[in-house]
This record gives structure tokens, sequence and C-alpha cells, in this order.
């Protein structure tokens, strides 16, 4: 494995079958997009097996001199070799998703695809603030093709305000990244980690990233295209959207925000619990009226990841993990959930939730796989969800007593609606009759849901697999920015260590031994 | 002038100024005397040739003819047509007029005898006599009448067409004499010919320029052949056809004007000007105003001569001779001569005669009877 | 004594009646060519002003180059308008407008 | 400074001329007056044009052709402008200035080739 | 003054010189069936003038550069990669215009008229002088000869009262900015004495007063006329829209990259001593450029008209990296300059090869829905063409921005770079409207496309230009635009 260029290897299997399949028959390309993303999944594995838990923080470094300032530089930590793990987890299942429900233009909507399994590897291993914003914004091409060919009715507005929100936010990090490698001379992210910044300019850089990174996340008020995306793009780019490139974001603060401005950010933590605190609330209670199903899990997303967003501004351990295991969750749970949507929409075309209503009686074993992911959307315990939100809350509660309240209030919300959606599409009478002749689960289906199942079941019964290659490197963060963190509200005190209840510690609840 | 001024006890400045103003109205008035004149013995000359008498009964031999039309149209009625532009109406007969008097500025007479001796007086004529055709084209618009119209602009097209032409010309003379003041053109002339012959005309390259100048010159003042702007027939009476009374008569005084220019340019630019034809001491006795007015005065016999027996060209036929012979002819000699002169060494020689006379800058004498002064010119260019 | 000052500010109210000339004029397209004209004899007053101030040729030799280039202008100007004449049936500068602009 | 009095002259001689040509045309018009020839009617003032009544607008008709003279002047005329001062200062330029002027007729003498060629300066 | 040495510096003008008369007395006996041949043979002539660039582009020349004719023209690097950019542009502007005259979308005036190649020509021997030029004299001599030609081009098409008026718009609001810069230049004469480029750069040091100071202001007025900068870009919409496509494709390329050159050329090496004088025009120019480019450009519905304001708005950006006012900020505009030309040409040439069925062109958005389905090849390549003009990577139109930002804020200018990158987004807009309406909307019409194996060509080498595998050429290219940037500042 040694000196095996596998990032770059997972980049151009992708590539090579993009380009492929846009050349090629509707069905051949099918075949393709698939046998590549397997591929690459199978990579995937052998990265996950190979990485060195523990041992260096950067592996699988690969690095090539450009020009003008450009690196071509890869390498992961055990963060992005999380978030690379999701991509291409997805990916297949993504292009399942499409199998039947894409006839039009097969051939480009795989290409664009496959490019976005590209982008997002990339945009996970670059090691060169430019090249991760190559990757970053490039990944708006795909996007948007997507969302605008492949769309619903008002795919045009979506795809626009997806586009436009998105490279807003992005340029205005471009020209804070020509600040930073003019003031630090070097494009080395790495590097730039350590490297600290003129605590006045922070601030500026803070905020230019904060604008790029908040859109994608996204932050109230900047999620308003989330929604409209969502809703627009067919499943699988519902999927990647909110599997994926809202992970974006959340990486882009841990990576960036965070380790480089750590006093800007610990300046303006209050700024994004503020907004964070009113996202979880508002998306939650807009979530609860909403008629369009995928609107819905949208915005469930947007108050996800609001609570991720405290997570990470936790200046804690716990809070970022919770945050990465909660983004890694997140990512497979609400990419389920719009699964779920698109296996019924599939059939009746409708994502009205008044058109649906009693399908587990004719489809009971979609209710049940439904039910699973509102339950671990939720956060049932036992499923990754539940791990994520506790390590998260449990995190910002050292920090902000009423953050975690309100936070938390976000959940039992959480509960509301997703609950209240299950009643209303899975539960009660059949009330229309295309509804109630819809076939169950096909193969395929099954194919793509069962190991998402797997996978959250895992990550909730034994999230260790997930946060050991994660934990030197939260460790490592957590260093660099502790000098920078907040004071708590809470006023925790480590009081005399009890016998009886050694891990009274919130950390201790997924039976892991932690940190302190 | 001035010095006579002076001498009756008058200061400088006043001398200047009255002596200038009175070259300038002796100058002003000769020029429309002669035009009377010129036009009797243009009826004359025709009369002549036609075999009839030509005018005969106001004065001796009709000599008075021309006055006693001048004082019939000065007690005319000027009408103004109701549809003309009243204002560019009436200022087209002044422009006329005017240009073709003040050209005579800086006409040498005499050695001296000039009143502005300016360093480029020869472009300051070819301007002045440009803008001749303001003067038609505004009485042609101003009129407000089909054939006017039309006969201004066949009139301005015919001007600026041998135009052309006679800029290049003057360029061939120019870099003969090496100056554009018009007396020193004059004084480059003396013993051109072999030593003995006064004029450029002689020289084999500026002899098929002379001709092709006066050619330009009948045609540039629509003299016939090339009368096509009152061309009776087709256009009534030209540009002037609406005019009557004084605002006629001063389009045939600027006509005539010019004829009488561009005789006398005939004569400076080619024919030696006032010095006599041969460069014999014995003949400069001889005032030069008389050879320069014998000269001027043959060439308007040519013209008087032509006019009676040449008959009229067709306006295509015009403006392929203007453009397609005569310009292309004159851009050749200009290469022609420039070239031969380069290759003679005729600069070289100029540079030497300029070294020997030391740069005298020629004051702004008025018509002084001062014969060194040419001489500083020629050696001041 | 007339002083430089005279000169440039001769221009300079040329000058500045061409610019009117081409932004005030609402009625022919002519009286534009004519505008630009005046704002070339501007520069070439300036320019001849200077140069004989400086006792410096360059300025006139700058001048009849401009003044060359300042016909060819006015002729292709004519040609062109002479093109948009045939196919406007009229010069008038508020018809100078087919194209919203 | 270039000795510009030797030009006053010239602006005086263009006074006096135009003194005396704004003289002869109003003059008459004033006599005339006092004379009584001044008799104008609508008929007097009526465009003669060709004996005719007028019949339609006189300045509709315009040929293109004096377009392409005019234009043809204004480039010839304003060339020998390049030529005048080259014409007296010949013999400073020397064989580099002649070679120079040639080049500058030669591109002149294509173009009216061309012109030529094209029947610009055909009348009929 | 040596002037064999000089003739041998100009040898590609004299090249152009003697194409351009050679190919107007061809084009006046041979007459209008003889306009392809004509048009190769202009291509082969620029051609070998670019050929003759070869050698100093390969070695580089280095230094300040080299004096021709007494000072009157400078030949150094920066001069040589403007005129390849030059002849390069109008190589292919030629290429794709017989096709465009010999159909339908020529109207009355069908077929190619001879006098086209040798107008484009002669526009060329103008630009080339200007960027040359070290002389006021023979930057209006290069100027004009340009603007002449252009005149022209844009009527060419007689009996189009389109094209008329574009050609009059042109000549009149292109005359007037011909008249405010010579004013300008007049005044810098008569303040410093002289109007050699190093003469005035001499009198201008120290504080400026207002002579020199009215005259360094209607300089860059003028200059901004000639670039179609903002406050004086009013007649690109129109000229762009009524002009043939083919003459829109040309000036929207070389005049831009002569004027460009020119008017960094004039800031550095007249106004070299003044850098904060004229900056601050420059950089209010670039803001405004690409502010009211990209606002300027919504909802137009004509394509012609669209790319005008995209031209403005990328003008701006060139600006701004001339704003700068340093090396990099200076290369950066080449490189910039470079792969505007590359987007810009792409653009046309798809533009052109847009046709309906009886030869007509497609110029409105409408005409172009779902332009995907029906043209697949053009619909991708504008696509890359579009998402490159907005600058998204990783095609090359990001690049070009990047360089360009990265001057500006290693300038410390990050508040300008930051307003202007900011509104590179308003332009993204109308950018990703091109997208949306070819691939988005449902077709209409039969869009033929019918086109030459030139036009295919041309499409093609832009698109793989401006796909990411542009970047592969991007190391000889900053190289190249570095070298030209450095042969600037010998002057400063």
């Amino acid at each position: 494995m040694e000196g095996f260029p596998i990032l770059t290897t997972m980049m151009l299997v992708p590539l090579v079958g993009a380009i492929l399949c846009l050349f090629t028959s509707a069905s051949v390309a099918r075949g393709i997009a698939l046998s590549v993303t397997m591929v690459t999944l199978a990579l995937g594995a052998m990265l996950w097996l190979n990485f060195d838990i523990g041992g260096a923080q950067w592996q699988f470094t690969e690095r090539a001199e450009l020009f003008a300032g450009f690196t071509y530089a890869l390498g992961i930590d055990g963060i992005a070799l999380m978030l690379i793990m999701l991509s291409v987890f997805l990916m297949p299942i993504c292009i399942l998703a499409s199998w039947d429900s894409i006839q039009k233009r097969v051939g480009e909507y795989m290409s664009a695809f496959l490019l976005m399994e590209v982008l997002m590897i990339g945009v996970f291993a670059a090691q060169d603030l430019f090249l991760f914003y190559i990757f970053f914004e490039a990944s708006l091409i795909p996007m948007y093709l997507i969302i605008g060919v492949w769309g619903g009715d008002n795919r045009i507005y979506a795809s626009y305000k997806f586009f436009l929100y998105t490279l807003l936010g992005s340029v205005l990090m471009l020209i804070a990244m020509f600040w930073m490698t003019a003031e630090a001379g070097t494009s080395d992210i790495p590097t730039l980690m350590a490297y600290d910044f003129p605590a006045g300019a922070q601030t500026w850089l803070w905020l230019a990233f904060f604008a790029s990174f908040a859109v994608k996340v996204p932050m109230w008020p900047f999620h308003t295209w989330l929604p409209d995306a969502h809703v627009q793009a067919p499943t699988a780019g519902s999927v990647i959207l909110a599997g994926v490139l809202l992970k974006l974001g959340g990486y882009g603060f841990i990576r960036f925000s965070l380790p480089m401005f750590p006093e800007a950010s610990a300046d303006l933590a209050w700024f994004v619990f503020a907004l964070a605190m009113v996202a979880v609330v508002y998306t939650s209670l807009v979530a609860l009226v909403q008629h369009d199903m995928k609107k819905l899990i949208a915005y469930s997303s947007v108050a996800h990841m609001a609570i991720v967003m405290v997570g990470l501004f936790a200046f804690n351990v716990q809070g970022l993990e919770g945050a990465m295991v909660l983004m890694l969750s997140h990512g497979l749970v609400s990419g389920a959930l719009f699964l779920c949507v698109g296996v019924i929409y599939d059939r009746l075309h409708t994502r009205e939730i008044d058109r649906y209503g009693g399908l587990s009686i004719n489809m009971p074993y979609y209710a049940m796989f439904f039910l699973f992911f509102t339950m671990a959307s939720i956060g049932l315990p036992g499923t990754s969800g539940f791990v994520g939100e506790f390590l998260s809350l449990a995190g910002i509660y050292q920090v902000s007593t009423w953050a975690a309240l309100i936070c938390t209030t976000g959940i039992i919300l959480g509960a509301a609606y997703m609950l209240y959606l299950y009643r209303r599409v899975a539960f009660g009478v059949q009330k229309n009759a295309d509804a109630a002749r819809m076939d169950d689960l096909s193969g395929r289906e099954w194919a793509m849901i069962v190991p998402v199942v797997a996978v959250v079941l895992w990550m909730g019964v034994y999230p260790e697999s997930f946060i050991a290659p994660m934990r030197a490197d939260i460790a490592a963060l957590d260093a660099r920015i502790a000098s920078a963190a907040p004071e708590s509200d809470s006023r925790l005190a480590a009081g005399p260590p009890r016998e009886e209840a050694a891990n009274a510690l919130p950390h201790g609840a997924d039976g892991e031994e932690g940190e302190h | 002038m001035t010095d006579f001024f002076q001498s009756l006890g008058l200061s400088y400045e006043w001398a200047w100024t009255v002596g200038t103003f009175a070259a300038i109205l002796i100058i002003s008035l000769l020029v429309m005397f002669s035009v009377a004149m010129v036009i009797f013995v243009d009826r004359k000359v025709l009369g002549a040739i036609m075999l009839r008498k030509g005018p005969n009964v106001v004065g001796p031999f009709g000599l008075m003819q021309s006055f006693a039309d001048g004082l019939k149209v000065f007690l005319q009625e000027t009408i103004i047509p109701s549809a003309a532009n009243k204002g560019i109406f009436l200022l087209a007969p002044i422009v006329t007029f005017t240009v073709a008097l003040a050209a005579w500025a800086v006409v040498p007479f005499d050695a001296g005898w000039v009143v502005a001796d300016i360093n480029v007086g020869l472009l300051y004529i070819l301007a002045i006599s440009s803008m001749g055709v303001y003067g038609v084209v505004m009485s042609g618009w101003a009129s407000n009448s089909k054939y006017p119209f039309f006969s201004a602009m066949r009139a301005a097209a015919q001007m600026i067409s041998y135009e052309v032409s006679i800029g290049f010309i003057l360029v061939c003379v120019v870099l003969f004499a090496g100056t554009f003041n018009m007396s020193g053109i004059v004084m480059a002339q003396q013993g051109f010919g072999l030593g003995i012959i006064n004029g450029f005309v002689v020289h084999p390259l500026l002899f098929p320029m002379w001709v092709v100048f006066f050619i330009s010159a009948l045609a540039e003042t629509a003299r016939a052949p090339f009368d096509l702007t009152e061309a009776e027939s087709e256009l009534v009476a030209g540009y002037q056809t609406e005019y009557s009374s004084m605002a006629f008569a001063l389009f045939w005084l600027g006509e005539y004007a010019n004829i009488l220019l561009m005789c006398s340019l005939n004569t400076l630019l080619f024919w030696g000007g006032w010095l006599p034809p041969i460069d014999w001491a014995p003949l400069y006795a001889i005032p030069g105003i008389f050879w320069f007015l014998i000269k001027t005065f043959a060439f308007f016999f040519m013209f008087s001569w032509i006019w009676a027996t040449v008959p009229r060209y067709r306006y295509d036929q015009l403006m392929r001779l203007g453009w397609k012979i005569f310009l292309p002819m004159s851009l050749i000699f200009v290469a022609l001569i420039s070239g031969y002169l380069m290759a003679t060494g005729h600069f070289e020689r100029n540079a030497i005669l300029s070294e020997e006379a030391p740069a005298a800058v020629a004051p702004a004498e008025l018509v002084n009877n001062n014969p060194a002064q040419p001489a500083a010119v020629r050696g001041q260019s | 004594m007339i002083g430089i000052e005279h000169y440039l500010t001769v221009g300079a109210i040329l000058f500045v009646l061409g610019v009117l000339g081409i932004f005030l004029n609402r009625k022919n397209v002519i009286v534009i060519l004519m505008a630009i004209e005046l704002i070339l004899l501007a520069v070439n007053i300036n320019l001849v002003a200077f140069s004989a101030f400086m006792g410096d040729l360059v300025g006139q030799v700058f001048a009849m180059l401009v003044l060359t280039v300042a016909a060819a202008e006015a002729a292709i100007g004519l040609a062109i308008l002479f093109i948009y004449f045939r196919g406007h049936g009229t010069i008038a500068v508020d018809d100078v407008n087919r194209m919203k602009g | 400074m270039i000795d510009l009095s030797q030009y006053l002259p010239i602006l005086l001689f263009i006074f006096v001329a135009l003194g005396l040509s704004v003289l002869f045309v109003f003059l008459p018009m004033g006599v005339s007056r006092l004379t009584g020839a001044h008799n104008p009617d609508a008929e007097k003032l009526s465009e003669y044009e060709c004996g005719f009544p007028a019949f339609e607008d006189a300045r509709s008709q315009f040929d293109v052709r004096f377009y392409l003279v005019a234009i043809s002047f204004i480039i010839f005329d304003l060339e020998a402008a390049f030529l005048f001062p080259w014409a007296v200062s010949l013999g400073e330029t020397g064989w580099v200035g002649w070679i120079g002027m040639m080049t500058f007729l030669f591109i002149l003498a294509v173009g009216l080739a061309y012109e030529w060629k094209k029947g610009a300066l055909d009348w009929e | 003054m040596d002037f064999p040495a000089s003739f041998a510096l100009i040898a590609p003008e004299l090249v152009l010189v003697g194409t351009g008369l050679a190919l107007l007395l061809v084009a006046a006996w041979a007459g209008d069936k003889a306009a392809r041949p004509i048009t190769i043979l202009a291509a082969t002539g620029l051609f070998g003038a670019g050929f003759l660039l070869v050698p100093g582009l390969h070695t580089g020349m280095d230094g300040p550069g080299t004096l021709a004719f007494g000072g009157l023209l400078k030949i150094d690097s920066f001069a040589l990669f403007a005129k390849a950019l030059i002849y390069l542009a109008a190589i292919a502007c030629l290429m794709v215009a017989p096709r465009f005259f010999d159909s339908e979308a020529a109207g009355l005036d069908r077929g190619m008229r001879a006098e086209y190649p040798v107008l484009v020509v002669f526009a060329v021997l103008g630009m080339s002088i200007m960027v040359s030029a070290n002389d006021f004299m023979s930057l209006y001599l290069g100027l004009e000869l340009n603007s002449l030609s252009a005149y022209v081009l844009a009527a060419i098409l007689k009996r189009n009262a389109h094209s008329g008026e574009a050609g009059l718009k042109y000549f009149v609001l292109g005359a007037l900015a011909s008249g405010i810069l010579l004013y300008g230049m007049s005044l810098l004469y008569g303040f410093t004495g002289g109007t050699s480029f190093d003469t005035v750069r001499a009198g201008l040091l120290g504080d400026l007063t207002y002579g020199p100071l009215f005259g360094l202001t209607f300089v860059l007025a003028g200059l901004a006329f000639k670039i179609s900068a903002v406050p004086f870009h009013m007649w690109t919409p129109d000229v762009y829209e009524g002009a043939p496509t083919p003459v829109t494709a040309f000036f929207s390329t070389a005049p831009k990259v002569a004027a460009i050159g020119l008017t960094a050329r004039v800031v550095f090496d007249v106004f070299g001593g003044q850098v904060l004088a004229w900056q601050q025009i420059v950089m209010f120019a670039a803001l405004a450029s690409i502010i009211f480019g990209a606002l300027g450009a919504i909802g137009q519905e004509n394509l012609k008209r669209l790319l005008a304001y995209s031209s403005i708005n990328n003008v701006g950006f060139i600006l701004l990296g001339l704003a700068v006012a340093s090396e990099a900020g200076a290369s950066a505009m080449l490189v910039y300059l470079f792969i505007y030309v590359a987007m810009s040409l792409g653009s046309f040439v798809a533009l052109l090869m847009l046709r309906s069925e009886e030869g007509g062109l497609y110029e409105t958005f409408g005409d172009i829905r779902g332009l995907s389905v029906t043209q697949p090849a053009i619909a991708w390549c504008l696509l890359i063409f579009m998402f490159s003009l907005a600058g998204i990577p990783p095609l090359l139109g990001f690049y070009s921005k990047f360089v360009v930002f990265q001057a500006t804020v290693d300038a410390g200018l990050i508040a300008f770079g930051a307003i202007a990158i900011a509104a590179s987004v308003i332009g993204a807009f109308y950018y990703i409207k091109f997208v949306k309406v070819m691939f988005f909307d449902e077709p209409v019409g039969l869009v033929t496309g019918e086109s030459g194996t030139g036009h295919w060509a041309l499409l093609f080498l832009m698109a793989a230009l401006l796909s990411p595998l542009g970047y592969l050429l991007t190391p000889s290219l900053t190289d190249l635009a570095d070298k030209a940037a450095s042969s600037l500042f010998f002057a400063v």
C-alpha cells in the first residue's frame, strides 16, 4: 500500500467513468456508473483498512508542485477519511436510486454524479488551500446541472438559488485565501492549521470563510436555498446534497475556521450559537407545517446541521466528536430518508404528504425501513443519530446551558415533526386508491436501503469504529483551540471522583472511555 | 509704402497702418477695375473670334460697357426668393467676393510689391481659393431651387477635383523653388532656363505640369470648356439663377477676380512673374510690373481664346480628366521631380546658397521697393 | 501680448463646444461629424500653440498628422453616414435608435 | 515664438474685402428702397428655377457620386498637406525623406488604384 | 537612426502592410468572388507576421526593449506577447467569417466582400502599432488605423440597417474618444515638452499641476472609451449587437487586446511616475465595469448584447489587474486577457454555428432553448465557455480570475478585490442563464448548426483550452506573461 496513490486513484476511477458515461447509451452508462462507484467504494474500504489509527496525522499524502500557487497535495486525516467513506458509500446507493427514475440523458446524469464523486473526494482530500477551493467550487457545476436538468417543476429557480448563494459565499472565501497565502507564505493546509494569524485579521478571515461554509451547512438565515434545492433535485441529488454537500460546510469549519482562526472562532462563537438556536427552533417549527415530504426533511436537515454547528463551536472534545458523528449520521439518515421519499415518489410522482396514507398496509417493509430512519433521525438510542446528538449536546452543555437547552427542544420538535410525518404517510387509513395500490420495495430498493440500515445500526451500537480514526485529530484540534475556548456559563466543575459512578460524564454514555 | 508715408512725417506705426490700408484699397480697386476691363476684353475677344463686334456702344470702343452694366445692376432691386434661406443667400456672394479679393494679399506685382510677404504665400492662396467653394455651395443651397442646387454641387465637385491635382503641381514648383514665398518662387526662376530664360516652364519636367496647371486653372474657375456650372441649356444660369442686382454681380466679380488670380499664378509660378522673359540686363530696365501685367494679360487672352474655340466638356469627361489623368500624372511628376532633384544634387546647391546668404528674417514690410528682400527670403527657406 | 493661456482657452472652448455638439445635438448626424472636427481643431490649436511657444517642431508635426488622420476619419464617417442613410432614410439623431440602447 | 506680424496685413486685407463685399450687397438694397425700385410681390419672390413653378423639394435629389468625390478629395487634398513641408525640407531630410515620401505616395497610389478599379472615379 | 535595424524590428508590421496592400489590389481586381482565397491569404499573412514574432518570444526579449525609428516604436516582450495574441485572434476571426457572409444571415449583402479580410489586416496592423507605441504620434496613428478599419467593418453589411447603425454609433463615439484622447495628449505635450513616452514621463515627475492632470484624465478617458470600460461603455452593446457576428467576434478579441495593451503601456510608460493619480481612475473604471457590466447583462435577451456586457465585465477584471500597478498585476492582466480572448472567441464561434434551417442566425435566448438536445456538442462547449466566463473552477476562466485577485490581494487592495469578486457573482447569474436555457428548457425549433470544419476545430480547440486541460498551458503562459509584464516595468 505504501506509495500507492490511492487517493488519486479514487478520483481517477470515477473521472474516467464520467467521461465514458458521456458517450455511451443509457443502459451502459448505468452499468458503468454502478461498477465505477462500487470500485471506488472498494478502494475506499482499502483506504480505511490501511488507515493507521494513531499513526501520522496526515496519511496517504501525495504532493506535486504545479504552478502559480497551485499544489497538487492530497492527504487525509481521520476526519477526512470518515467523510470520504460517507461519500463513496452513498454513491452506489445514489446510482441505484436513479436507476429507473432517471430516463432522460442518462449518460450525462451518471457523468455528473461520477464527477460529483471525484470532487467530493477531492474536497476532503485536498491539502492545498486552492486545490480545496477548486474542488469545493467545481462541485457547483454538476450539482447545478443535476438540479436543473433532472429536477422537478421549479428546478430552475432552485438551481439558480443554489448556484448563486454558494458562489457568493465561496468567492469571499477565495479573497480570504489569497490574503492567508500572502500572509503565511504557503497554501499548505496543515501548515496553515498551525499558523497564528493576527487577531485583528482573524475576524475578517473567519467571516469570509463563514460566508462560504454557513451557506453550505446551511446556517439560518442562509439556508433558504436548501429546501428549494432539495425539493427540486432528483432523489439521488437530494441524497448527495444532504449526505455529502452539507457536510462540506461542517468540514470547512473543522478544517479551516476552527484551527486557523481559533481566536476569532471563540469571539464569534456566540454568533454561531445564536444563529443555531434560532435555526433549531425556527426550522423545526417550519418543518412541522410542511406538506411536502422533501421540504420537511430538508428543514430537518437545517435543524440537525445547526446542532452540528453548536457542537463544533463548543470548543471541547465531546462537542467536536459529537458534531462529527452527527454529521456522518445525518449524512446517512437524511440521505436514507430522501431515498424513502424517492421510493414512493417513483411510484406516485408526488411528494404531497396528503396524497399518501396507510402505507404500512400495502408496503409493510417500506414502512418498517421508513420508521427505522425516522427514529434514527429523531435520535433513538441504538441508532447513529442518538450518539451524535447526545455527544454534541453534552459538549454544548459544558459551554452554554441555554444553548444546550434550546437545542434539546429541537430534538423534541424533531420527534414531533418526524413522527407526525410518519403517521400521516404510513399509518392511518388508505385514503388514496393509487397510493394504496403501490407495490412494496423492489429488489433494487432493498439493495440500496439495507446497507444504510446496517451502517446506521453499526454507528449507533458501536460508534467507536467511526470515532477511533478521528480521535487523535479531534484531540489535536481541541488542543489547538483550547487556548481560545470561551468561558463556559454552566461552570461545570469536576467533583471528586466517585467510585460508583465512574462514567458520570456524558461521553460515557456510548460506553467508551472519554478523553478526560 | 510705409516709407512713403513716413517721409510725409508720420510715425512708423501710423505710416504702417495708413500705408497698409492704402495698399489694400489700391489693390482691391485695381482688381475690381481690372475685372471690369477684362470682362470687356473677354467680350471683345469673343466677338472678334466670332467675327462680330462685341460691345461698342458705351464709351469709346464700348470701353465703358462694364461700368454701365455695373451701374445697371447696382440700381436693380435685390430679390430674395421667399423660399430661400435668407442669411445664407446673402452671405454666399459676400464669401465669394471676399475670398476672391483676399487671395491677392500675397501676390507680388513686382519685386517687393506685395501686401503681405509671408513665407507660406502659396499655401495661403491655395487655402483661400479653396474657400471659394463655400460661396458656391452656399448660394446653391440657400436658393432652395433645383437647378442652382445642382449647379452648386457640380461646381463644388469640379472645383475640388481639380484642386487635388493643383495641390500636387504646386508641390512640384515648390520642390524647385524651395520656398512657399511667392517672391521667392519668382526669384528662383531667374535664369532658370540655361542661365538665360526666366521661368520654370522651360524645364522638361515642369512644362507638362504647367500644361496641367493651366487646364486645371480653367476647370477650377469653371471657365470654358469646363463651364458646366452654368451650362445654360441644362442648368439655367447655374448657381446664380436666383440672384439679382449687386449680389449677382458679386459672383461675376469674384469669378473674374479668380480668373485673374489664376492667370497671375500661371505667371508667377511658371513664367517668371515680374521678371523679363530673358535674363538679360537691359530688359530689367523695364519695370517688373509691366512684365507681370503683360504675362497675366496674355494668359487671360488665352482663357478667352479657349472659351471661344473649344467645345464644352461633358461632366463625366471633366471628372475623368481630373481624377484619372491629372491626378495620377501629377502624382507621378511629384515623384519624378523630387527624384530628379535628389539625383542631381539640387538641394545640396541650395544648402550652400543659404549658407552664403545669412538668414535675414524678412520683415513684414509693405509694398516697399527693396530689391534685396526676395533674395533674403530665398535664403531663409 | 497674447499668451499661451489664450490659445489654450480657445482650444478648451472649442473642445467643449465639440463635445456638447455631440451630446446635446438632437437634429442631424452631420452636425456630429462637424462637432468631431471641432474637437480635432481644438487639439490642433493646442498643439500648434504649444509648439510655437516652446519652439519645438514636434507639436506641428503632430498637428499635421492629426489633420490628415482627421481627414481620413471624416471620409469614413461620411461613407458610414451614407450607408446609414440608405438603410434608414434619415440622418436625424433621434432616429439612431433602432436597437434599444 | 513665430513672428505672426507678417500676417496682420492679410487679416486687414480680409476685413477690407469683407467690408467691400458687405457694402456691395447691402448698399444696392438700400439704394433700391430709396429709388423705389424695391417693389417685391409674391410672384417676384417665388423661385425662378427653370421658368416653371417648382413641383418638388429642390434638395431632395442628390447624387451619391458627389459624396464619393468629396471623400476622395478630402483624402487626396489632405495627404498633399504632408507633401508641402516635405517639399521645402527635402534638402535636410535627404534620401531618407525622399524614400519615406515615395513609400507614402505609393500607398496613396494603391488607394487610388483601388478606387479607380472599384469605379469610384467613374461618373457614369 | 539606424533604419535597417528599425525595419528589422518591425518586420511583422511590414509583412502586414505588404499583405494588406497586395490584397487590396487583388480585392479590387478579382472582386468579391475571390473573397475566400483572399481570406486565406490574409490569414496566411497574419500567420507569417506572427511567425516573425516567434524568435523574439522564444529568446524572451528580456530587458527594457528595443526602440525603433528614433523612439517612435518600442519592441519588447510585452509588445510581442500582445501582438502574438492579436494575430492569433484575428486569424481565428478570419476563419469563421466567410461562412457567415455566405449564409442567409448576411441578409441582402449575401456573399463575403473581398475587402473584409483586407480591413482586418489593416486593423491588425493598427493594433500592432498600438501595442508597440512609444510615442503619442505612433499611438494615435495605430489607434486610428485600427479604429477606422473597425468602423468600416461594423458597417460592412451595407443593406442592413442594424449594421449601418452600429457603424455609425461606433464611428461617432470612437471619433469622440479619439478626440478626447488627443486633447489629453496635446495637453501632456504642452506641459511636458514632448510626445515621446519617455519625455512625458520625465516631465510628469513631481507634483501634478492641473494641466498635466487634465491631460492624464483625458487620455485615460479616451482609452476607456476604446476598451469600453465604464463609464465610457455605452456604445458597446449597440455595436456588438448591430455588427455582423464575425465582426463582433473580432471586436471582442483582437482590438480589446490592443486597446488594453495600449492602456497598460500608457499607464506605465507615460504615467509611470504618477501611479497614485492613474491608479484611482483605473480602479474606479475597473470596479464600475465589473458591476455595471454584470448588472447591464441581466435582462438582456439578445446573446450578442449579453456578450457585449460580458466583455465590459471582463474588461473590468482585466483593468483590476492593471490597477494593481504591480508586476504580478500586469502579468495577471495578460493571463486574463489571453483566457478572455479564448472564451470570447469560443462563445462567438458557437453563436456563429447556430443557424436556423434557412441559414439565418440565432441570436436570442429564445432561439437556443434546449440546445443541449438539438446540438449537444455546441451546447457542451458553450457550457464550458459560460462557466469559464463565470470563473467557476476547474475551468480555465477560474484561473484568470484567480491570478487577478491574487495580485489584487497581494498588493493589499483587499477591499477592491472583495467588491470585484462579489460583483462577479452577479455576472455568474447570466452566464448560468445561458446554461439554463440550453440545458433546462425544452428545445424549440431546429438548430442545424451546419458548419465548416474550421468552426468545429475552433470550437473544440477553445473548449479544450478552457477545460481543465488548459491548465497544462498555464506554466508557459504565465512565463510569457511574466516576462511581458516585467518589460513594462523597466520604464517605471
